[in-house]
């Protein structure tokens, strides 16, 4: 389990770290929202789920699209603009998709895909599936009308649907506590009659293990939803690849605490240095040639601008 | 074809019918909104639907257009193929972020990887002093996104063809009612047909002017026209039915005949559906024919809840032939035609 | 203060029966959204308030609007749809305006003045004024994600506002339970760190004191806002003057409970014959002349189409 | 007038300057919207402005565009004067209710008793890949509706004097920035002025065609211009600045004399702001002299974040130049003018 979640963690941030490298040579045509410091929010969950689970997101899914098995190479085809790209390059980092992982969307505009999630959810109810929903968003997205609309009406139907709020605590770079009187997201979520649990500090092993039991509860067909408030920390800009501790809206010293605490350097640490060093080749191995598809893969065709507007 | 058939309905039990059956044939529809399920059923439009379906397939929703509008887009994702019904239009307004920025962009953003087959009812209200907030035709929003489409069917016969049409439809759909268009009656195929985007009807025809009407005013229009053959103006009357994808093709072939082109909308003017209708046959035929133009629609102001000031809001057959008349004997003549009362329009009664 | 209570009750439950008997006749050109058997919230919240507090409602504001202060003749001839209307006309029962009176407004849109009151009592506090605002919806505005927006950002700032939810336990023919998992609006308000207390059964007394109580408070500078859940009944239909048992969406004996806990019967009881029949004749005189206020009103100018769209 | 003064600015900060002037002329003016207190200061159009008039006057927000344009409305209504600011026009479509059922009916639907004088910054993104919900120019909406006020400058002497307007305006305002317009550099006046609404400005003048560029397309259009210039083709191109109210009269004079109009939209043609200007012009001029149009605007489909289709998205300097040549010399002539780098695009460097 332990190297799952190394290797999981690990081969996201490197990707990340590979993404920041490139970033400055323009070859990545797209704005990138990077999860580096946010990683075992999206592994601890994805670990948790099965393939034909389904999650949505926000522009900040790179770790969410790789922890559910996204395409990693159609993913930097993305970024590049590329007709490789998972979305053909008319997505963009911000819409990230991959079907068959059920990676099903992610949006640009904070909290729009939280009803989306839940309709998903409601579609699967009423098909008897057996799979379930994950939605996240941020401490932002809690902010907007739309995430009580979306808590009510899943909450009202007992929807097959977890709720994840990827609390790092700033939008942009304002602080959660300018934007909400009380620190008690969970609590917003109760109001709604769902039951709710903060998991603090990055802690990929405990999400993992909350998130299977909500999962194990919804499968044996118990009602949902179910909502989790994980506090981690986004230690990169909130766009773009460098970091802004110089812009004075947070302190170097509030990040070092979540540095020290990083899940991939705990994890390492139980490692034996030969398994994680075959995880890190492998890793390495697999970005290489990732952003050499990238790289290679064709701009998109003219006529691409006029496709897909509408059904044929 | 509407003729082909004796049976009459209402606008209302066309949309109520066109909904049952596409219910029946395909279980992935689903049908839901505020109040859909309630004693009224939407007008009427929805009743018997929930003993039918069941709760699952038919309900109401909480007042929160804005998450019901993503439930559905989100829905259509999972493979069904929901009904979204708002009782105004102006509620709509709520929904602008799922529709406009998701809707719309979904297919597209996504690289045709997915899609939102799903049929956004409203219905614009007039009379009785609905007023400010319940009585806009505010579909040109939606003709202006790539990626929607818009109808507006007038009778209970393209009523009933569109919604099926809208239903099996792989793209979002706005489907725009009129509240006065409800009491309508008129043929009705039992069995199901589809009244396909992109092609207009030539309602009446003519030589002198092509009248194109949109929702309610296809009505007013066909008045209007009754009006001006006393004066011996023969007016050609073109429904759009669908405003986007928009049959252009249709109205230009009939200006290109008449010359004259006056567009009658059931909303404002400004960045209107009449200005686009202008701008496309102007583009089409500039350089070919001369051709001049008119648009009518709503005072340039909000809506106004007396009926002395809402009468003067809405264009109406005497306006429309006042207007026509001018168009086609040139010049500022004032001539009004004197009322018919056999041309009445059908009275909505209260309460709303 | 019964006597008072008694007379405000009175004028409001008789002027609606009056709209209700008027509106066969057509004379009256807009819908109307009858108060009648909710009177008590709108009576007990307005007498605690001051002539320079401002008040905010929805369509059903008849209620509001009178207690409020609200000019009587003005009312009815806006729903005559004269030129003497509170609104010349141009508003509708929907859109009751008095500016002396400090009623700010009302809409057709639920919950849509929700943030426009939490607007005003911004302004309000950035003037130094001691004016409080009182933001009044129903438990139909509460599932509106923009009530939740609204009530975020008032506590955020601590602004001098009182909301009070009516509560009649329907939206249109909609139960509140089949729009919301749990009968807890006052829990959804807590969320966002309000005070909030639900007061049941028209208890007009009750609610006149509390209301005082918050008012009072504020006033002394201490921060709001506070949330107020009224328990309340609508006797008659949505909209429209009739009764609707027959729609059987709710009994006739849920309604009968709540007749005979009628705050108008039970005040009346306590006052002396005499003073009770002073005040049912002055209000009887007031409303006859209103109306007749109403049917002389002129109807507006077609000029006035065009005016008020923009200012000069 | 923008030649009298020596001084140089950025867009961005005559857009702050317009604002501190006007907060510290009149108290009731208060400045909100997510992040205008950040460190970013909204691309520094609010900088410095938290520390000179205060956390009561400026202030960020939380996420919630709904409530917070119904608290600009609300805290109008009581004598304030706000200014509300979007980073995305796109965002705005989360305000719709409060922007088109209220805002823009308020002092019609209480009979003029009450006046919403609020200011809606928003802004348009372009290029760096923002895609399909970053790069919207959805101002046709605003200008369907009557009771709003639209402006979208694209100098920075217009952006300061716009702004002033705007602010002490007694309507609602929806002032529409462009992102690659904040990069401009113009002349601008220290002194507090005003450009008013109903005013078009003659950009350059020309006797073949009337060109008019909406927003940062008035940048393409100037440059088309001179590609025009290097064919023999003389255009007048037209800023309209305010499109709510439109100077429609500017333009039909324009075109009275060149015959020829192409209006090019930062935004999509189908009932966009170039349908209405088309539509105007033609209804003023019919019967008067012959005219030729055209409409350029974003290509019907969403907006796509790879340069390689993003650049055929947008028209261009040589898009136009080609399209107004064809116009000017009749058919479809294939002519390109050949790019001149002393006439590159200024070019927006991400981050965006
Ligand atoms: C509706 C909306 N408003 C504003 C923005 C601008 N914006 C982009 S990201 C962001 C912050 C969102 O914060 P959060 O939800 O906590 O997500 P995080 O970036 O922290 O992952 C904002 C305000 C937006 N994209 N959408
Ligand atoms: C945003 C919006 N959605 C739907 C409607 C239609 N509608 C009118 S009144 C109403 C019920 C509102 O219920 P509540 O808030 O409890 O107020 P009540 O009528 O009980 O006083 C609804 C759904 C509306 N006017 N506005
Ligand atoms: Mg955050
Ligand atoms: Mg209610």
């Amino acid at each position: 389990m332990q190297a799952r979640f190394y290797r999981a963690l690990y081969r996201i941030r490197r990707i990340e770290e590979e993404i920041a490298a490139v970033y400055p040579t323009d070859k990545i045509k797209s704005p990138v929202h990077l999860s580096i410091g946010q990683e075992a929010v999206s592994v601890g969950v994805c670990e948790a789920l099965r393939p034909d689970d389904v999650v949505f997101g926000s522009y900040r899914s790179h770790a969410l699209y790789l922890a559910k098995g996204g395409n990693l190479r159609r993913m930097i085809a993305e970024l590049y603009g590329k007709a490789d790209g998972c979305a053909k390059g008319k997505g963009g980092s911000m819409h990230l998709i991959d079907i068959e992982a059920r990676v099903m969307g992610a949006s640009a505009v904070v909290g729009t895909t939280i009803p989306q999630a839940v309709g998903f959810a409601y579609a699967l109810k009423l098909q008897r599936k057996d799979s379930v929903v994950a939605s996240f968003f941020g401490d932002g997205a809690v902010d907007e009308g739309v995430f009580h609309e979306s808590l009510n009406f899943a909450a009202l139907k007992g929807l097959p649907i977890i709720f994840v709020c990827e609390n790092n605590r700033y939008a942009i770079h304002t602080h959660q506590s300018k934007r909400q009187k009380l620190d008690n997201i969970c609590d917003r979520a109760r109001a709604h009659g769902l039951p709710a649990e903060q998991i603090p500090n990055n802690d990929v092993q405990r999400i993992y293990e909350r998130i299977s039991q909500s999962v194990e509860q919804l499968r044996a067909g118990s009602l949902g939803p179910f909502f989790f408030e994980c506090l981690t920390y986004r230690l990169k800009e909130h766009v773009g690849p460098n970091d802004d501790f110089q812009l004075g809206y947070r302190t170097r010293e509030e990040a070092e605490a979540w540095v020290k605490s990083d899940p991939i350097e705990q994890l390492r640490a139980h490692l034996d240095a030969a398994e994680r060093r075959r995880i890190e080749m492998e890793v390495e191995d697999e970005i290489k040639d990732a952003f050499a598809f990238a790289e290679q893969s064709p701009w998109p065709e003219a006529a691409e601008l006029y496709t897909d507007v509408y059904g044929e | 074809m509407a003729s082909e058939t004796k049976r009459e309905l209402s606008y209302i039990d066309a949309v109520r019918e066109a909904t049952d059956q596409e219910m029946a044939r395909d279980s992935s529809v689903i049908l839901f909104g505020l109040d859909v399920d309630d004693p009224k059923a939407i007008q009427g439009t929805t009743r018997g639907l929930l003993e039918k379906f069941g709760p699952e397939r038919v309900f109401g929703s909480p007042l929160s257009e804005d998450a019901m509008t993503g439930v559905a887009i989100g829905a259509a994702l999972a493979g069904l193929r929901p009904i979204h019904v708002h009782i105004r239009m102006d509620f709509l307004m709520l929904a602008m972020n799922q529709l406009i920025n998701i809707a719309a962009k979904s297919r597209y953003m996504y690289g045709g990887q997915v899609q939102v087959p799903i049929v956004v009812r409203s219905m614009i209200g007039k009379s009785w002093g609905q007023g400010a907030q319940h009585s806009q035709g505010l579909y040109s929003f939606f003709m202006h996104v790539p990626g929607l489409k818009v109808v507006a069917p007038t009778t209970p016969y393209d009523a009933k063809g569109c919604l099926v049409h809208a239903i099996r439809d792989n793209d979002p759909v706005m489907y725009v009612e009129h509240r006065i268009l409800h009491f309508q009656r008129g043929p009705v195929p039992e069995t199901s047909y589809t009244v396909n985007p992109g092609k207009a009807r030539i309602t009446a025809n003519g030589s002198d002017v092509t009248l194109v009407g949109i929702s309610y005013m296809q009505v007013e229009c066909l008045r209007a026209r009754k009006y001006l053959e006393s004066v011996d103006i023969d007016a050609e009357v073109i429904d759009p039915i669908w405003l986007s994808p928009l049959d252009i093709g249709t109205i230009v072939d009939s200006v290109r005949k008449t010359g004259r082109l006056c567009v009658v909308d059931n909303g404002w003017a400004a960045c209107g559906a009449s200005a686009e209708i202008v701008a496309l046959v102007i583009e089409r035929l500039q350089q070919i024919r001369p051709v001049v133009v008119r648009r009518l629609g709503f005072a340039p102001v909000t809506c106004p809840p007396t009926p002395i000031l809402e009468n003067l809001y809405y264009p109406n057959a005497s306006t429309i032939a006042s207007a026509v008349y001018d168009l086609v004997r040139g010049g500022d003549n004032g001539w009004m035609p004197k009322e018919r009362l056999d041309l009445q329009e059908i009275q909505f009664r209260g309460p709303f």
